[in-house]
């Protein structure tokens, strides 16, 4: 494997960051300019990102250390395969989110889009940052901006509602990183003497194993954005964002983040070996599970949207981490191949709600009634988003369900097959009545005006969007080409080529 | 506050009494570098001399003889005149307050001209120790009012 | 000149306080570029002197030529060095800054002030040359009572608070006094490098216990480090602007600098650690003081006493690196006097701007002040994520060290003292932040930019608010290189 | 018997330290501004004693000065004049501080028109 040095981790981080200072400068005085920055920075990222894909195949590893702050704290930025992975189906969704927030706050008539469009250029500059990450330092430095970058976006509405929830976002996710996160990494620090993330991981052997099992539980409570119970109540609570902020929050940016730096202890701090070894693999599994199915029920009794997209963005988290904790190659493949696959389900699904909300301004499921003749389109987006949830073939969701209950069985837990299949079931039957409901109840009359008159497709700008993310979800089943290389690279570098 | 003391017999004695206490105080500052004294005690004596004045007469006496403006420019001068000396030992190339040094400019050698800076600085600190003292008890004594010349 | 410069950074001060004085009787607007252009000069000198100790190792500089032990002697070296460039550009950035928040807090009293202000320079870079304890105590009395001349001319409830400092820095110098004459009693010497030869001979007499004691007593008062801040929080809240800003950034440091002196160099690790207990008892202090000064400061409805608070908890962290006994957790303290000395700055001045443009002090008098005052918010901001530690912030480079060296000293309920200290920091500035941001006014509508409600406070203020947070965001990235250039060298041997 | 030696043989020390105590107490407990300071210079006192204590020598010890024509006394003769040499400055700094105490209770007392503590910490009693 080689590594060369390359400044193009950089440039990715540059362009988001160089477009939300522009935003900052061009403020509300021209709005067209404005937006244009929005887009040529998501254009230009996921360009170079796409220009490292040949090399990072080829299982070269882009390396770029920009400032060595002090033993251990350097900002260094190192893309290989898994990297690569999550930055690249961030910056395509950023794209696609970027085209549909403009309909969305330009629809809404929405207060401080200066300071909205520039935090969320700040929040992917960010992610880019935590994708690219060479080491634990800087991870954690770019976890933290995009904490700080998304709460305005959180707290936007500024309503009561909406700083209740922001308050809580912030706790959660600024608390337990500060307190049990850097906990962690200051230990890791202490004892391994590097935090630069190794194939083969970086504590083995180098400390007691009871002192291994409190690092890996403060990893694990600290990364709360990947929202495992009992860290999870911020997600919901954060639902009062407005819905190209929930989207990017639930299905790009800050949960994928969660879930990435996870793969990221587990893969590259800790080493599939040494998680074996110690048990926690297994421990983490039960752990996952337990988050996968409640969320699942809890999911089942809410009524607002959003809300129980949130409970199901949970659940599906817990996926990502059960592969990984499976430890086994193609349960690690199923993963982080959940990473996006679920990515592209989510954001439909959120970009939907959002666009039912601005077309007929309904946020509750039991108001949805007949709503499918009217925006035959979203709800057709919605549909196909819903499925890969559940995992039915031939969407995306299926494979990802289809590596990590192969892994299962490959670890011979037999019982996590069980949880797979219970969770599936609990997908249907939480996604399937909408579905029903959208396209075959009748509209109750009165409640929306005279049966659903007025009610037209959201602009052209939202529907866009959600329908290409919805053929993705479709298109990924069939050619998962290169992000299915890129697990794979991900999965041989830690497993050692098998 | 205080009240114009009219009594003539402290006030004479008082009169007579400043010149030699004030000499006694040049005295002591003067004999400092060489025998018990220096430019504290001096300008301290120095200092009760005036407060003598005022403790006879008031405040309004002392302050035609010595008013703020002056006693504020003699704080700064007095440690002007220390560090001065201090910075010219440095000018001619020796360390901050080595006075040996300054017998290259003065017409003798160079143990006496350590005396003779030495005196300088008691010089010095004696008018900052006097003005200080004074504007203290000035002060004090106007209930901080100095400036709007004291007396209630 | 340049082997002149550690006596230089003292008289020139000293004698510009004096001069400025006459020339405030012939002309008073000259005072504040006079102070200006005097502490730049100092600023200049200290980097001088930095240069020379990198370049060269310790400077000894004889006062009057006469040898040590028996003249005074100033020496110094890099953690000396580090201390002079703090605080003299603290000095500097401050001095810009009071001329606007003077001229309306004391109105016609600039010559004074700025006199006493270069008093109080001259105090606190004298105790950080000098290497004779007397002349500490001497030094420290000038800085003091310059302090308590400049907290008094406050608002309305200054005077008394100043007058406890006085009760409490007295008796704080006094200890200090005691201390030196019962070294002197047993040691016959005043100088620093002589003691430390002595002393080790001495490490079981019980005169030089009692010593030890009064000097910790006295520095931990004058440093108001728990349970001794008493005085603190209200001099601090009550003082003018400026004054706060120069006092709570450069003057705890100072104290800070004085007792790491005793500790390791007067005394040696040997005694003030594995002959007496200090490791274990400024331990528990100072854990005490994190999350006493953070509780307290939640608790707060004034900005600056908040600020004030958050300092108690902050002189904690550094004592805390100092005593822990190792050298990660002795360089995360002397870089957090650094970084502290920055952010309590930052915070200061923008408590003196919000003074200055609302006339108000209370958190909730800040609400939707983002929108008049942007930038001076955003140092804020800055000043808030470097306090609570995060990432790439100058707060938290030195906590690192800091947490480190405590683990490395396997004490994790110190750590964890830390790191509930930073939460309640965030709890704190988010208190704070939400107020600024998401309170007050909404946005009034208009399309044509809202820079017409911009109304920051004057260029002289900004400026200095600036340069601190700029310092805080930037510094950070500089620790690796501070820290191998000159606090490498300050960590006491033996460690 | 050696008890009372002990006591005896160092009072000026024990009465450095009674009046240090005396001070002490004064500048903590007393709640009236002015005896607070008197408590303060009382305090101070007892340091200068201190100090001038561990100069002293008994039994016929002068000055370090050389008299007109004589030798230069023996060193062992000489009363160690530092102590007071550093009390001298002591004293300035102690002037000093009595100085702005007092200026500080003259604005206090200008502003409350009471040097009682605990009437000036009343809320409410600026005039």
């Amino acid at each position: 494997m080689d590594t060369v040095h390359s400044i193009q981790p950089v440039l990715v981080l540059a362009t988001s960051l160089a477009a939300a200072i522009l935003i900052m400068v061009t403020g509300d005085r021209n709005r067209n300019l404005r937006e244009a920055w929005t887009l040529v920075a998501a254009l230009l990222k996921f360009l170079i990102v796409l220009s490292m894909v040949p090399a990072v195949l080829d299982r070269t590893i882009l390396e770029c250390t920009l400032v060595s702050i002090a033993p251990g704290l350097t900002l260094q930025f190192r893309v290989d395969s898994l990297g690569l992975f999550f930055a690249l189906a961030a910056s395509f969704l950023w794209l696609v989110t970027s085209f549909y927030s403009i309909g969305y706050v330009r629809s809404q008539q929405e207060h401080a889009q200066t300071r909205y469009f520039a935090c969320f250029a700040g929040a992917m500059s960010a992610t880019m940052g935590v994708a690219f990450a060479g080491n634990l330092f800087t991870t954690f430095l770019f976890y933290e901006i995009i904490t700080i970058c998304t709460f305005p976006l959180v707290a936007h509405k500024e309503t009561a509602d909406a700083m209740a929830g922001g308050r809580r976002y912030l706790t959660y996710l600024l608390g337990t990183s500060v307190a049990f996160q850097l906990t962690a990494i200051v230990l890791t620090y202490s004892f391994a003497g590097t935090l630069e993330y190794a194939d083969a991981g970086i504590l083995a052997g180098r400390a007691p194993d009871s002192v291994l099992m409190v690092i890996f539980v403060l990893f694990i409570a600290g990364i709360s954005k990947a929202a495992m119970m009992p860290f999870h109540s911020w997600l919901p609570a954060a639902m009062v964002a407005p819905t190209p902020v929930s989207a990017l929050l639930h299905a790009v940016a800050v949960v994928k983040t969660g879930v990435f730096v996870v793969l990221r202890v587990v893969l590259h701090v800790f080493g599939v070996d040494l998680l074996g070894d110690l048990g926690l693999g297994t421990a983490l599994v039960y752990f996952a599970s337990f988050t996968i199915i409640t969320a699942s029920v809890i999911a089942l009794r809410q009524d607002n949207l959003k809300r129980r997209l949130a409970y199901s963005t949970v659940s599906q988290l817990s996926y990502v981490i059960l592969g990984a904790a499976l430890l086994t190659p193609s349960s690690i493949t199923g993963g982080i191949m959940h990473i996006a696959l679920h990515a592209f389900g989510k954001i439909t699904l959120f970009f939907a709600a959002g666009a039912i909300y601005v077309a007929a301004h309904k946020t509750e499921i039991s108001q949805l009634n007949g709503i499918g003749k009217q925006m035959p389109f979203t709800m057709a987006a919605f549909t196909l988003g819903s499925l890969s949830m559940i995992g039915m073939p031939p969407l995306g969701g299926f494979l990802s369900k289809w590596w990590i209950a192969l892994g299962a069985i490959e670890a011979k837990e037999l019982l996590i097959l069980i949880v797979i299949a219970t969770s599936t079931i609990l997908n249907a039957a939480y996604f399937l009545p909408i579905l029903y409901a959208v396209f075959f109840k009748e509209p109750r009359l009165g409640q929306h005006g005279s049966a659903g008159e007025g009610i037209h497709e959201a602009p052209l700008l939202m529907v866009v969007p959600l329908m290409l993310t919805a053929l993705g979800a479709l298109a990924l089943f069939f050619a998962p080409s290169v992000f299915l290389d890129l697990a794979r690279g991900a999965v041989s570098a830690v497993m050692g080529g098998q | 506050m205080i009240k114009r003391n009219e009594d003539i017999i402290i006030q004479t004695v008082t009169r007579l009494l400043t010149p030699f206490v004030q000499l006694f105080a040049l005295y002591v500052i003067a004999h400092g570098h060489y025998s018990p004294g220096g430019g504290f005690q001096g300008g301290c004596i120095l200092a009760a001399s005036f407060i003598l004045m005022a403790v006879a007469n008031d405040v309004a006496f002392v302050k035609r003889r010595l008013p703020e403006r002056l006693t504020t420019a003699l704080i700064s001068a007095g440690v002007l005149i220390y560090a001065g000396i201090g910075l010219a030992c440095l000018m001619l190339g020796a360390n901050f307050l080595d006075y040996g040094i300054l017998h290259r400019v003065l017409p003798v050698d160079a143990v006496k001209a350590r005396a003779l800076a030495t005196l300088g600085v008691e010089i010095g600190v004696g008018i900052t120790v006097m003005a200080v003292m004074v504007s203290i008890f000035l002060n004090l004594l106007s209930a901080g009012r100095h400036e709007e010349g004291a007396v209630e | 000149m340049t082997e002149h410069a550690p006596v230089l950074i003292i008289v020139i001060p000293l004698m510009a306080a004096c001069l400025n004085i006459l020339l405030g009787l012939w002309k008073k607007e000259l005072s504040y570029p006079w102070a200006v252009l005097v502490t730049a000069v100092v600023f200049g000198l200290s980097l001088l002197l930095m240069q020379t100790v990198l370049s060269g190792g310790t400077v000894h500089y004889r006062l009057g030529g006469w040898a040590p032990p028996w003249g005074i002697e100033y020496v110094i070296d890099h953690l000396n060095a580090f201390l002079a460039v703090i605080v003299s550009f603290i000095g500097c950035i401050v001095a810009v800054y009071s001329r606007r928040s003077i001229e309306k807090e004391l109105p016609g009293k600039q010559v004074y002030f700025y006199s006493i202000y270069l008093l109080l320079i001259t105090g606190l870079l004298g105790i950080t040359v000098t290497g004779d304890v007397f002349n500490i105590y001497v030094f420290l009395e000038i800085s003091s009572l310059a302090g308590y001349a400049l907290i008094a001319v406050g608002d309305d409830r200054a005077p008394m608070a100043s007058f406890n400092y006085v009760i409490m820095g007295t008796i704080g110098a006094c200890f200090y006094l005691l201390g030196v004459g019962y070294l002197y009693m047993v040691t016959g010497t005043l100088n620093m490098g002589d003691l430390s030869r002595i002393l080790p001979g001495l490490s079981h007499s019980r005169v030089v216990y009692t010593a030890f004691a009064f000097f910790m007593v006295g520095t931990a008062i004058k440093m108001a480090f728990f349970p001794l801040h008493i005085w603190l929080p209200a001099a601090y809240t009550h003082a003018p602007s400026a004054v706060s800003a120069i006092a709570a950034s450069t003057m705890t440091k100072v104290g800070a600098y004085v007792m790491i002196r005793i500790m390791y160099t007067v005394f040696k690790p040997a005694f003030s650690l594995e002959v007496i207990p200090m490791s274990a008892i400024l331990g528990w202090a100072s854990a005490a003081a994190m999350i006493a000064g953070s509780v307290l400061a939640l608790g707060q409805k004034d900005l600056k006493r908040m600020f004030s608070f958050m300092l108690v908890a902050e002189v904690g962290y550094i004592v805390m690196g100092v005593s822990r006994g190792n050298s990660t957790a002795f360089t995360g303290a002397v870089l957090h006097i650094l970084n502290d000395a920055f952010m309590m700055a930052c915070l200061f001045l923008v408590a003196g701007a919000v003074r200055y443009r609302k006339n108000a002090r209370n958190i909730t008098d800040l609400a939707g002040l983002h929108q008049e005052m942007p930038l001076t918010m955003l140092a804020l901001f800055a000043a808030a994520l470097s306090m609570v530690g995060v990432p790439p912030t100058a707060g938290f480079f030195s906590k690192w060290y800091l947490i480190l060296g405590t683990i490395k000293a396997g004490e994790w309920i110190f750590a964890a003292a830390f790191l509930l200290s930073s939460l309640l920091n965030a709890v704190m500035f988010y208190r704070v932040l939400e107020t600024v941001y998401y309170t007050g006014e909404p946005t009034p509508k208009r399309q044509g930019g809202s820079s017409a409600a911009v109304n920051e406070v004057p260029l002289t203020m900004l400026g200095p608010i600036l340069v601190m947070a700029v310092g805080v965001l930037v510094l950070g990235l500089f620790s690796g290189r501070i820290i191998d250039t000159v606090i490498r060298f300050t960590v006491p041997e033996g460690f | 018997m050696t008890n009372m030696e002990f006591i005896i043989g160092k009072y000026n020390y024990w009465i450095y330290i009674v009046l240090m105590m005396i001070g002490f107490y004064a500048m903590i407990a007393k709640r009236n501004l002015v005896k607070k300071i008197v408590g303060m210079n009382i305090f101070q006192t007892a340091i200068i004693l201190f100090f001038v204590s561990i100069g002293s020598k008994k039994g016929g010890a002068t000055i370090p000065i050389i008299r007109a024509g004589d030798e230069a006394v023996n060193a062992a003769q000489y009363i160690n004049p530092l102590p007071h040499v550093l009390m001298l400055t002591a004293i300035v700094v102690m002037v000093s501080t009595f100085g702005v105490a007092m200026a500080l209770i003259l604005m206090i007392y200008r502003k409350y028109r009471t040097l009682e503590e605990d009437e000036i910490l009343k809320p409410g009693a600026e005039t």
